[in-house]
């Protein structure tokens, strides 16, 4: 095991995406089976890496403190590892679900494009391969969701490139600032106290990779995308690559670059953060009547619970954060890769035309199922778990608030599941959709490996808990103290766990109260009242307040998430797609008026310009 | 010494604000060419009073005929641009030349 | 140093003129003769070389251009110029002369300067050795003058 | 030899218009291609080897006996040739098949190795009236240039630069002559030692605001900007292409480092006005180009902005700034040239500049829509190419000097040409084809490979950008970093 054998996991991606490009159309088979050894491959060598954990590739680059940098430590290798195995049950899915559509090639390539990015974002150790790594990202993001190929599709494509393209930015200025702060660029020696300068570059930083990461208010190109890039895209970036990668840099500029300490300013902006998102995109979440839109509100909730348990600075929550991290990814990108074999075989995606789907489809449902009950926090499941650390994390910060806001999140997100669950795999089959099959094997074995993975990881949490989480946190504990949260895991008799599940039942209650005043319509089952003008509505609930309190809690909680929806996540899209566009307009178009043509008007900018300049510099000569 | 400098030196500024104003105001083609030709004689008359103030009078001679070699050059493009537009537009006035704008 | 001024209030008036005349070749006339005052100027200095360049190329050979030019545009038909202009720029100029008269001396008198050597050898040493990295200089400007102009003039063998 | 990089290509541009009675399409293209080719390999292959020991100085004997032909080449010069060659040769490739219809080859070549002639001598001069000369010849073959289809936008476009242009260059010589009348000398080692000496404070203001007029309306500083958007989109591609990609940088930006940097040595106030400069082109320039539906005026605007990045990095004064100012120079240079060419043949396909009239031209037209985007996305800052890494270090070289709000601007500003960089690309290239270019057919050969070359260049130089700087940018940076001392110490004959 070389330094050398680092460049691996960033070379061989990059040239089988090449590869794959080159292919000719004729080859699909050849090109499929590449792309799967390539991933297995990886694969080892991710759980080689793993097992090595210690390496340092360094080679002097640039001069001025800028050298090529990687080093492979616990942290990385662990994110390494999950890449890795994110990218063969991606591939896989793609072989089969992208059989034969437009530019699947080039979205094969992308695949492994972003896959080499993103490990060299990983391991790198100086800021500036780290950004180039970083901001290559952009590329293939911006090129998959070409790929979905519907009218709107570019547009999206755009937004989504520059809001992450502003997020990107404002990282590269905090880099800037932490690198005159710290003095160096290479990422393992820095450690600095977050006050002035350093508080806003830790700021900066911070938006950096919560907007890769997803998370409000950098978020509203992800619904769209939703709608228009393919779905394997959906299951691939936004839900796992992105999440891994953004909460990695998030989780390492709390830990390692800036000293966050429980209760200080920045540990409650970064759980504000995380409790907003909860709440805010569940709410959302909950009236979406398209699944992959309701996937997709919820890849951008489940981000909160990373940040708020990141941002409780406290050993819990902060395992409790990674450990989230990487079960969101796993059940988030199960439940995509559900929602594109549903679509796979149906053609739709709209829970109101779907139905009964669990007799044609039993083992998508399954997988299903259990990734849902996963992300709704189920006992026994790994979102249980982990979720219970960040409940732990947040209680003891001190700030219960926090924690209520995580069990709202939870009440929702439980409920929207079973709505979205209910509607399409049980109740009653739709004339819409025909008699269809389970899709083919290569569909739904990463489903189901994923699906396992979610039971293995709550079962048995000891696994991951000792043997990826713990290690992360062991430099950054008191002397002496020993790293163990396995004894949290699965005990159910205390109160946190007790409100947890009463959250559950709660939701349960919700959903069936629903799904009964609304006709026995599943896809209903959450919005009984949201399409009624708000007169009407307003109507309603003074009658109905008297007979009927729970009704009116309902209602007023949808008419919230609707408010909510339309007060502030689009008026956020609002900002980004007008209000940034009309101003730029108008200013242009004032600027354009002013180049009329006429040359004694430029002539005479020409000599304006001579005199002001003139007297600036005799001003600032003295 | 000073007193040399100051007489080139002011007239020269005179010949070139006279020709900026020119060009300011102008609208005939030729006349705007004119305007230049005038700044061209501030010019050549400052880089000459300017070397015969600081006795470096053969320099400065040399490059003035330099000066003047290269605004026959520039005179030549610029009037042979000035006849193709008039065949283009049939008309002198720098007004019609605004048609690339915003 | 009296005539010397007075050639130059010349100078200077003649190329006022050849702005504000009307008539195209009257201007031109008048920028010819503007040139001659200034060869003289430059014969006064010292500078017999660069008057001679001054009278027979700028007075002479940029004149026949000029005179050229407005046969082969007709003369211009009357452009109307803005009369606002014909008003304020005359305004304009003797402000600034009165400016220029007022600042000028002090300003060149803060102008610190290196003392200066008398020159050595004679004007066709310092042209040709000195400063010959102009020559080559010259002979790109007339090469880059003489392709303008035939591009310019060439026969387009299509319509555009 | 390096007085070759002048005259060889006016002995050719000489002998062109003979050999045009001869062939006249075959041997112009060969003889001017050929002498471009040989330039850039002298460049590349010997240039680093002769100023391994220092700079270059070369006087010439002349019948016997030495004259004052000097020139000199140091790392900046070389840098500066580098790129001419390099992009000179890109465009004059791309001229075989496009000039094709414009007629009078022989012509074109030799105005346009005029053009090339005199920026070489530009970079290579060692005294300010050369300078000058030089950059005249430059502009008056590039007038001509741009009038070039005698077309009317062409005409009106050339007149407006000559007349803008004339204006700046005779403040340039105005202020040439008071820095002559301070210290009797025109080189530019002994006008840098004098100035030295002579310490004058604000009447080296007034030179420099001349300097900045006129060097300023060469590079098109806002507000001396107005040409160009008129200027580069009329005149034929190959000549949008250098005249955005190498003309504005090397009469203009380098002739203004030089100065400010070599000879006046950079002072806090000249620094303030020169990173002001460049933040305001940057902005409004961005800004007017997002308003173009011509997709060549959006590009010329976009030249605007990237030079105020350029003059914005040097004008930080310290070794990094230096360093990213003079890296996205080349890479503008290379990536801006790239995207007329291409603008060129699209025109040359279509017979349209308008956006709006576009859309789905990947389709139909592969090879030019990957090259542009490559070009697109190199300027707009997008790794791995080139351009990211140059604005990258811009950024962190502003905020290390402490300019915060100017590297706010400098980001912000990103944004905006990532935005309409994709802008062009989206109404160009990709969506559904429009009906009327069905029958639209790829780029002649020649016309590809250039854009091919050149588009190879942005990725390579991405790539490889560690390599490059150290190998190119790195000695071009020294020697302005090191201010006078570069030309009083090592310059004297």
């Amino acid at each position: 095991m070389t330094p050398k054998m680092l460049l691996l996991p960033i070379l061989l991606p990059a040239v089988l995406a090449v590869v794959l490009l080159l292919l000719p159309r004729a080859l699909r088979l050849v090109r499929d089976a590449l792309a799967i050894a390539g991933a297995a491959v990886l694969l080892y060598y991710g759980f080689v890496f793993f097992s090595v954990k210690d390496l340092r590739f360094n080679v002097p680059w640039l001069g001025m403190g800028i050298d090529f940098d990687l080093r492979l430590y616990h942290f990385s290798s662990f994110i390494l590892l999950a890449l890795a195995g994110f990218l063969i049950l991606i591939t896989i899915y793609t072989t089969a679900k992208m059989k034969g559509a437009p530019r699947e090639r080039e979205f094969m390539a992308y695949v492994f494009l972003t896959a080499a990015f993103a490990n060299g974002a990983v391991l790198a150790n100086n800021f500036v391969p780290l950004v180039f790594f970083w901001e290559g990202l952009l590329i293939t993001l911006y090129g998959m969701i070409t790929i979905g190929g519907r009218p709107t599709s570019g547009r999206t494509a755009v937004k989504a490139l520059l809001i992450s393209g502003f997020c990107d930015f404002s990282m590269i200025l905090g880099i800037g600032l932490l690198w005159s702060v710290a003095g160096t660029a290479t990422m393992s020696e820095i450690s600095v106290e977050p006050t002035g300068l350093a508080a806003a570059a830790f700021i900066l930083m911070m938006i950096g990779a919560a907007g890769k990461a997803g998370a409000m208010p950098f978020h509203t190109w992800i619904p769209d995308a939703g709608v228009d890039a393919p779905v394997t895209f959906m299951a691939f970036l936004p839900a796992a690559f992105e999440k891994l990668l953004g909460i990695y840099l998030l989780a390492r500029i709390a830990l390692d670059f800036f000293k966050i300490r429980p209760g200080s300013g920045l540990s409650i902006l970064l759980m504000i953060v995380g409790a907003v998102t909860i709440v805010l995109a569940v709410l959302m979440a909950l009236v979406q009547k398209d699944l992959k839109r309701l996937l997709s509100y919820h890849a951008i909730s489940q981000v909160g619970y990373m940040i708020l348990g990141i941002g409780t600075a406290i050993p819990i929550g902060i395992a409790g954060g990674l450990f989230h991290m990487i079960n969101h990814a796993m059940y988030k990108s199960g439940l995509f890769l559900s929602a594109g074999s549903v679509e796979h075989r149906t053609g739709t995606t709209e829970l109101k035309k779907l139905g009964g789907l669990r007799r044609d489809m039993p083992l998508t449902a399954f997988g299903f199922t259990v990734c849902a009950l996963a992300i709704s926090g189920v006992w026994p499941l790994n979102g249980f778990v982990s979720k219970e650390m960040i409940f732990h994390g947040a209680l003891e910060s001190g700030y219960t608030v926090f924690a209520i806001a995580a069990w709202i999140g939870a009440i929702f997100t439980f409920a929207s599941f079973l709505k979205a669950g209910h509607s399409i795999f049980f109740g009653e089959r739709t004339r819409e959709v025909p008699e269809v099959r389970e899709s083919p094997p290569a569909m739904v074995i990463p489903i189901l490996v994923l699906a396992g993975l979610c039971i293995l990881f709550g079962v048995y949490n000891k696994l991951p808990l000792t043997l990826f989480i713990q290690p992360i946190l062991a430099g950054h504990v008191e002397a002496g103290e020993t790293v163990d949260f396995t004894g949290h895991a699965l005990a159910v008799f205390n109160p946190v766990a007790l409100i947890s599940i009463g959250c559950l039942i709660l939701a349960f209650l919700l959903h069936r109260y629903g799904f009964l005043k609304s006709g026995r319509k599943a896809y209903l089952a959450s919005e009984p009242m949201h399409n009624l003008p708000i007169l009407h509505q307003a109507y309603d609930l003074a009658e109905r307040r008297v007979f009927d309190p729970y009704e009116q809690g309902v209602k007023v909680l949808q008419g919230l998430s609707v408010v909510l929806y339309k007060g502030i996540d689009r008026p956020i899209d609002f900002v980004f797609e007008k209000v940034v566009t009309f101003t730029g307009e108008k200013f242009t178009g004032i600027l354009r008026k002013a180049h009329n043509g006429h040359y004694a008007n430029y002539l005479a900018w020409c000599l304006a310009g001579l005199i002001i300049v003139a007297g600036v510099i005799s001003l600032l000569a003295k | 010494m000073t007193n040399t400098w100051y007489l080139y030196v002011f007239f020269a500024a005179a010949l070139v604000c006279a020709g900026l104003l020119g060009l300011l105001g102008k609208r005939n083609l030729i006349k705007l060419f004119i305007a230049i030709e005038v700044i061209g004689k501030g010019i050549s008359l400052l880089l000459l009073g300017t070397g015969f103030a600081k006795a470096n009078i053969l320099t400065a001679q040399a490059l003035v005929i330099t000066y003047i070699v290269i605004e026959v050059s520039l005179v030549a493009t610029a009037l042979a641009l000035i006849i193709n537009i008039y065949r283009h537009t049939k008309s002198l006035d720098i007004r019609n030349l605004a048609k690339l704008k915003g | 140093m009296i005539l010397q001024t007075a050639l130059l209030i010349g100078l200077v008036i003649f190329s006022v003129l050849a702005l504000l005349l009307k008539d195209l070749l009257r201007s031109a006339i008048s920028l010819a003769l503007a040139s001659l005052l200034l060869g003289i100027i430059f014969f006064r200095m010292n500078a017999p070389y660069a008057g001679v360049f001054e009278i027979s190329v700028v007075a002479g050979l940029i004149t026949v251009l000029f005179v050229l030019t407005i046969a082969l545009t007709g003369k211009g038909e009357a452009i109307h110029e803005s009369r606002l202009v014909n008003w304020v720029f005359p305004l304009v100029f003797v402000a600034f002369l009165v400016i220029d008269a007022l600042v000028m001396k002090s300003l060149l008198g803060k102008v610190p300067a290196l003392a200066s050597g008398a020159e050595s050898g004679s004007f066709g040493e310092v042209l040709w050795k000195a400063r010959t990295i102009d020559l080559v200089g010259q002979i790109a400007v007339i090469l880059a003058g003489v392709f303008a102009v035939l591009a310019l003039f060439r026969k387009r063998d299509k319509n555009d | 030899m390096i007085i070759l990089f002048v005259v060889l290509p006016l002995i050719v541009a000489g002998i062109l218009p003979l050999v045009g009675k001869v062939s006249r399409r075959v041997l112009p293209d060969l003889l001017a291609n050929a002498t471009l080719l040989g330039l850039l390999v002298y460049a590349a292959v010997a240039g680093r080897a002769l100023i391994a020991g220092g700079p270059v100085l070369q006087q010439l004997s002349w019948l016997g006996e030495a004259v004052n032909l000097r020139l000199a080449l140091d790392g900046f010069s070389l840098f500066m040739l580098l790129a001419i060659a390099l992009v000179g040769l890109a465009a004059s490739l791309f001229s075989i098949d496009y000039m094709e219809h414009y007629g009078a080859k022989a012509n074109y070549y030799a105005l346009y190795l005029v053009m090339i002639a005199g920026m070489n001598g530009l970079v290579l001069a060692t005294d300010l009236f050369s300078v000058y000369v030089f950059l005249e010849v430059a502009a008056i073959a590039s007038y001509a240039l741009v009038a070039y289809g005698l077309s009317h936008d062409g005409l009106e476009a050339a007149f407006k630069y000559l007349m803008l242009s004339v204006v700046g260059s005779a403040f340039i010589v105005a202020a040439i002559a008071v820095v002559f009348g301070m210290t009797g000398s025109l080189d530019f080692a002994a006008a840098a030692a004098g100035l030295q000496e002579l310490n004058a404070g604000p009447v080296l203001a007034i030179a420099s605001a001349f300097f900045l007029l006129g060097f300023g309306l060469k590079a098109a500083l806002v507000p001396f900007h107005a040409w160009l958007p008129d200027a580069h989109p009329s005149a034929p591609a190959p000549i949008s292409a250098v005249l955005s990609g190498l003309l504005i940088k090397v009469s203009g930006v380098y002739a203004m480092t030089r100065i400010f940097l070599n000879i006046f040595g950079l002072t806090p106030a000249l620094s303030t006005v020169l990173m002001g400069l460049g933040a305001i082109s940057m902005v409004i320039a961005a800004f007017l180009a997002l308003g173009q539906k011509d997709m060549k005026r959006m590009l010329a605007y976009s030249s605007i902005s990237q030079v105020g990045y350029v003059v914005l990095g040097i004008g930080i004064g310290t070794p990094l700034g230096i360093a990213g100012g003079l890296f996205h120079l080349f890479n503008h240079a290379l990536a801006k040239g790239l995207l007329f060419l291409t603008s060129g043949s699209v025109q040359q396909a279509t017979g349209t500049r308008n956006l709006d009239e576009m859309g789905g031209l990947a389709k139909r037209m592969p090879v030019t829509a990957a090259t542009n985007l490559v070009g697109a996305l190199s300027i707009a800052g997008v790794p791995p190419l080139n351009g990211f890494w140059s604005k990258l270090l811009i950024i962190v070289a502003l905020v290390q000097a402490g300019h915060p709000v100017f590297a706010v601007i400098a980001v912000l500003t990103s944004v905006l040409t990532l935005w309409y960089y994709l802008l062009m690309q989206r109404k160009a290239f990709f969506g559904k084809l429009n009906e009327k270019w069905a029958a639209v057919k790829e780029a002649p050969f020649w016309m590809t490979v250039a854009t091919v070359l050149l588009a190879l260049l942005c990725v390579g130089i991405g790539i490889l950008f560690s390599t490059t700087v150290s190998t190119w940018i790195q000695p071009a940076a020294d020697v302005l970093a090191d201010g006078i001392h570069a030309v009083t110490g090592s310059w004297g004959f």
